[in-house]
């Protein structure tokens, strides 16, 4: 046993420098109903990690990253946080879902470790803790574009809502009514459906019964079924929605012709989602595109400190990152504070493409 | 001057089967009352119908002067009626003292508040209940298995201790339930001379019985049921000598 | 006019879950069994259908997959882990919480080979809608319908004119009784669990057909299909079937007057008052 | 040592839980699973007592427990009308009816978005923020409960609870109300759930209905089972063997796309496993 550490110490001590792996950690939910967005984070992150080790890391260091798995579940998410930071001391965690972000912030705060959420959208998010990076803008700010331009370009005046009922659907449904109802417009009626029910018809016919000139859906998954069911419904109105929409598998679907939607600015080189595609067998879509742009970013800010010759710290990397503040990956995303600016398009489904109909800059 | 316990018209079907029709009896103090009669006669109706677990369409029982009508059958222990149960129903993964304690009255700490916030009362209190636990024991012969599991104890023990819990409650009168069924030799002698026993210390006994050679040994009157209504009643030796009854008892005539 | 929708919308999603309840009671009526890893074999038999659906077989041979590997899959849970358990003096909990643990094998199998990701069987056939009196029903739907039924129909025959089903329902009433006059009882365990596996596979595909696939979907639809279950009387099954009709109706009709957030509470808000009124259920004796 | 005294922390107050959950499915013999549910009412009226109030910590725990004794006592009295597995399916329908209210009823519980910032426990002048000073808290919190456990499991009140278990007709037989004992186990669980929810929301700072859903009821139970039921020591063991054990499973190298899952069904085996081959689980008795 002595020889082994001894041989173990041997070896760190006569190793250069670049040979020691700096590890990132990730807490996500991976198993149960939520492990539909999770996974599909987790793939995004270990893609861009993947290509940065692919090139001989950064300064040498491989990127590692320890993947924690909480359900989505507060408790365990405190828990494992504290794991990472504890035993395996990462300077950084990433995070999804608004709940389990939530009960992780102030323990970022107390830490001074790096928490940064790539994909969750909670307005509570922006303020939650200086150490909370959300590289992805809230929802108000993304929604306010797409009731401004329902409103007006596309002259809406009335709105039914369609959303979730968890965190990211509530937080969507009141920020949409408040922007709509700003921009002059009239809400007649919301209806949730639950997280995971791919069933929303008894939903839709409610809706679709105040006769909207436009329905506005925000839900995670589950947006090819809602086309076949809107057309289904012989729907007269339009529907409109956020950046959840540009799923591929909606894309390709027929019945999603004229779907409208905001998109917080990602796009991909198609050799890229190529790639994706053939590592993981599954699309590259919204959730795994931003958390390789935020694994990027946070990536970015590392080779800034490993290039400055300073420790990499949760403290270091937040100012490197407001410092750097504008980081041009595979969008450009700007903080001006810990939540990201980035450029939001008005999007319309058209024969089976994604086409932009018009573009709004970051703020 | 009213009998120790009186039965007067009681009446009870479950759907189309009546269990009991104007069934009307009484019981002498201090005697060995038996009650007989052929399978569905209705026997543990009866009993049934006095400890409070069922209530009869109709009819009245009466104990010592004070009606019970209406009473649950926790307040009819508290008045001094106890009973067995045919198929026993011993808590079997508890000792044999812990029966005869589950049998004892007014423990204190029997609820969670003086349990938790009492708990050297409490414990005191049970210390003293332990040695009059194992005084009912040693009464009913079984101070020796005291510690033991009831699923391990014999047949016989566990009849004995079928008695012993219900004795631990105090009760002047006690409502055996085959008693003896299924005992022979050794078993079935001790719990006849327990029996004896417990007349002479002067407890009431109105005890279900198939063995007619018991019943003639141990019954001071006998109650003869028959399709939930009351036929005969007297002296053992007039009953068993009834050519009728017997007809009845073992020809099953239905 | 939204009340016709609503209730058509009703019957037709009535129709799946009463697959779902009158299988499970079978199950449930015969052994039981609180078998919770039912919702994991109506999430299987989809995947497998799917699966087989890629490989080239075609729709209906794909559906028949389905329903064989779910009615082997029953066999195997009966005989592998009910029957052990049994045969241990296991307490109806021990077995619940076997149950649980089964039920999260295969599902987490299920996402581990499949991911979690909403699978599309993407057959246009089944999404291509017809007008029925104004409502308009996809393919998939009236599958769905036409299922439903022919499955009550097949139970009820099943349960009334056969020699099995009539063994059945007498190891239900009285397990000891069919012991002793030599009935068998374990094989009729072993009958039950496969006939309702095979019955359970047939939403289990048919639904996915027209909402997608998802590992973890089942548990919710069981947990309705459970109270209709109980709510119909235990052992009857048109109880089981017409209670699960009537609450999909009931939950699309509670949309004209209550916000939808609220519906499932209100289910089983009901449920547990009804439970305090009339524990036996509706259809029982 | 953060994390170390995190999952002390948890486990301890999952211990509060396991005794409440014991003393209901193992000793009476309830079937319940909607512990979680009255843990939430807990953990919520805490929150707002000491956010909305400033209710002192202390108090806030002791209303808390107050009005989960009275909850506790409305959930199990279906078990005095519908009996075994008629009962499992209405607790079903209750733990389902409570996670509604606590998604859906915005105003009171922050619904689905949760509810952030619940401050630290306050007591004396000392604030307890770290974990490991919110250990004390936990560590005290729990070794009253394992207390009043000990004390009840050997009082007669304890053994009158064991014997309605066995046997309810023989008990009401002996003089004894069922009713009465059967409203103060359920009581004292109400204590001991409302209680930990109280900890529980002051620990985290943030709850949200995922915390007291019925997979988080279902979790209670499985402590119960795997620690062993109807036993002090199995209802301590449980929660610190079942939290660390997704711990231990990490160990187990698999391809990270995968892990997880294959960490759950792991998991789902060794239940499986427990039932077929130690049904008493670690330190209990034999269900």
């Amino acid at each position: 046993m002595l020889r082994i550490s001894a041989f173990a110490l041997a070896m760190a001590l006569a190793l250069p420098a670049w040979a020691q792996p700096i590890r990132l950690g990730a807490v996500l939910p991976l198993t149960g109903p939520a492990a539909v967005v999770g996974t599909q984070e987790q793939r995004g992150i270990q893609f861009a990690v993947d290509e940065v080790n692919a090139k001989g890391g950064i300064g040498g260091h491989l990127i590692e990253v320890q993947f924690e798995d909480n359900q989505a579940k507060p408790d365990q998410s405190v828990l494992l946080f504290n794991k990472l930071v504890d035993l395996v001391k990462v300077p950084v965690v990433f995070t999804g879902y608004s709940g389990p972000t939530l009960a992780m912030a102030p323990l970022a705060t107390r830490k001074k470790t790096l928490l940064v959420n790539g994909g969750a959208q909670a307005d509570a998010l922006d303020k939650a803790s200086p150490y909370l990076i959300n590289t992805i803008p809230v929802l108000a700010g993304e929604l306010e574009v797409l009731a401004d331009y329902l409103f007006g370009d596309a002259s809406k005046k009335t709105a039914a809502v369609l959303y979730e009922n968890n965190a990211a659907g509530i937080a969507g449904r009141d920020d949409f009514v408040a922007s709509y109802t700003k921009a002059g417009g009239k809400v007649l009626a919301q209806e949730p459906v639950q997280f995971g029910d791919t069933n929303y018809r008894p939903a839709l016919l409610k809706l679709g019964a105040t006769n909207p000139d436009v329905l506005f859906v925000i839900i995670t998954s589950g947006t090819p079924q809602l086309a076949d069911q809107v057309r289904q419904v012989d729907a007269k109105y339009m529907v409109a929605g956020n950046t959840f929409f540009s799923d591929p598998e909606l894309i390709a679907n027929p019945n999603a012709e004229g779907f409208t939607h905001t998109q917080v600015l990602i796009n991909a080189p198609d050799g890229m989602a190529a790639a994706f595609k053939a590592k993981f067998g599954t699309e590259f879509d919204f959730f795994p595109k931003q958390y390789y742009n935020a694994t990027t970013i946070v990536l970015s800010c590392i080779e800034h400190l490993v290039k400055a010759g300073k420790p990499i710290t949760g403290e270091a990397l937040r100012t490197a990152l407001l410092e750097i503040k504008t980081f041009k990956g595979i969008t450009t995303t700007v903080f001006n504070t810990n939540t990201a600016a980035t450029q939001i398009n008005m999007n319309r489904l058209t024969n089976k493409t994604d086409t932009i109909i018009k573009v709004i800059p970051p703020k | 001057m009213s009998a120790y316990l009186q039965v007067e018209g009681l009446n009870k079907s479950f759907g189309g089967l009546q269990a009991l029709r104007d069934c009307s009896f009484t019981v002498a103090q201090g005697r060995i009352t038996c009650l007989v009669g052929p399978n569905g006669a209705g026997k543990t109706t009866i009993f049934n119908a006095i400890t409070g677990f069922l209530v009869p369409d109709t009819g009245h029982v009466t104990f010592q002067g004070i009606s019970l009508d209406g009473r649950t059958s926790q307040q009819i222990v508290r008045h001094g009626i106890a009973r067995t149960f045919q198929n026993l129903r011993l808590f079997v993964d508890l000792t044999a003292r812990a029966n005869v304690l589950a049998g004892m009255q007014d423990h204190v700490g029997e609820e969670p508040f003086t349990a938790i916030f009492r708990p050297f009362h409490t414990a005191r209190a049970l210390a003293a209940k332990q040695d009059a636990a194992m005084a009912v024991l040693a009464h009913v012969g079984l101070a020796a298995q005291a510690d033991m599991l009831v699923r391990n104890l014999s047949y016989g023990e566990q009849k004995l201790l079928c008695i012993a819990r219900i004795l631990a409650t105090g009760a002047e009168l006690l409502l055996l339930d085959e008693p003896t069924s299924g005992l022979s030799g050794a078993a079935l002698s001790d719990v006849m001379a327990l029996l004896r026993r417990l007349q002479a210390e002067g407890k009431t006994l109105l005890v279900v019985e198939h063995n007619t050679r018991v019943v003639q040994q141990i019954a001071d009157d006998v109650l003869f049921l028959h399709q939930g209504h009351l036929i005969a009643q007297g002296a053992p030796a007039d009953i068993i000598a009834d050519p009728k009854l017997a007809e009845i008892y073992f020809g099953g005539a239905i | 006019m939204l009340w016709l929708h609503l209730l058509v919308n009703g019957l037709v999603w009535g129709c799946a879950l009463g697959m779902v309840a009158v299988s499970f009671s079978l199950v449930f009526a015969t052994t039981k069994i609180f078998h919770v890893a039912h919702a994991a074999v109506y999430g299987l038999g989809g995947y497998l259908a799917w699966s087989a659906l890629k490989h080239g077989m075609p729709e209906w041979a794909a559906l028949l997959v389905g329903i064989v590997a779910c009615a082997i899959t029953g066999t195997l849970i009966q005989k592998l882990l009910y029957e052990r358990l049994d045969r241990r003096g296991a307490t109806h909990l021990v077995i619940l919480i076997a149950s649980l643990g089964l039920s999260a094998v295969m599902q987490n199998a299920v996402a581990a080979v499949y991911t979690s990701n909403v699978l599309q069987f993407g057959l246009p056939w089944a999404a291509r809608t017809t007008a029925i009196g104004g409502v308009l029903l996809t393919t998939a739907q009236m599958l769905t319908v036409v299922a439903g039924i022919l499955s009550y129909l097949g139970a009820m025959w099943f349960a009334h004119r056969t020699v099995l089903g009539k063994r059945m329902r007498a190891v239900a009433s009285n397990p000891f009784l069919a012991e002793i006059t030599r009935l068998q009882p374990r094989q009729v365990h072993i009958a039950v669990m496969a006939i309702a596996s095979a019955m359970v596979a047939i939403p289990g595909v048919l639904v996915p057909l027209d909402l997608g696939l998802q590992p973890f979907g089942g548990v919710p639809i069981l947990l309705t299909a459970t109270i209709a279950m109980i709510a119909g009387g235990v052992g009857s099954i048109s109880g089981a079937f017409l209670v699960a009709v009537g609450i999909a109706v009931l939950q699309n009709l509670s949309l004209l007057v209550i916000p939808g957030e609220w519906s499932i509470g209100i289910t089983f808000g009901i449920f547990v008052i009804f439970m305090l009124f009339r524990p036996r259920g509706l259809f029982a004796g | 040592m953060d994390f170390f005294y995190t999952y002390i922390v948890l486990a301890e107050i999952y211990v509060l839980l396991g005794l409440s959950t014991n003393l209901l499915v193992g000793i009476v013999g309830i079937f319940s699973v909607s512990q979680a549910a009255v843990f939430g009412v807990g953990a919520y009226l805490t929150a707002f007592l000491v956010m909305q109030t400033s209710t002192p910590f202390l108090v806030a725990v002791l209303l808390s427990s107050i009005l989960c004794i009275g909850l506790n006592i409305l959930v199990t009295l279906p078990s005095l009308r519908v009996s075994g597995d008629y009962f499992v399916v209405t607790s079903f329908g209750i733990q389902l009816l409570a996670t509604a209210v606590f998604t859906n009823w915005t105003g009171g519980t922050g619904g689905a978005n949760g509810l952030p910032g619940v401050p630290a426990p306050w007591i004396a002048g000392h604030e307890f923020v770290e974990p490991s000073e919110f250990a004390v808290l936990a560590t005290g919190g729990m070794a009253l409960g394992c207390i009043a456990f000990w004390l009840i499991m050997r009082a007669p009140f304890g053994a009158l609870l064991r014997a309605i278990r066995e046997d309810e007709l023989a008990v009401a037989a002996l003089g004894k109300s069922v009713l009465r004992a059967k409203v103060s186990a359920a009581a004292l669980a109400g204590a001991f759930a409302g209680s930990a929810g109280g900890l529980y929301a002051s620990f985290l700072s943030f709850i949200d209905p995922s915390s007291f859903d019925l997979d988080a009821s279902i979790f209670l139970l499985t402590m119960v089972v795997v620690g062993g039921a109807r036993t002090l020591a199995g209802s301590v063991i449980g929660p610190f063997v079942l939290l660390a054990l997704p711990q231990i499973l990490a160990l187990i190298d698999i391809p990270s796309s995968v892990a997880a899952a294959a960490r759950q069904l792991i998991y789902g085996l060794l239940l499986i496993a427990f039932m077929l081959f130690r049904p008493q689980g670690l330190l209990g008795e034999k269900l």
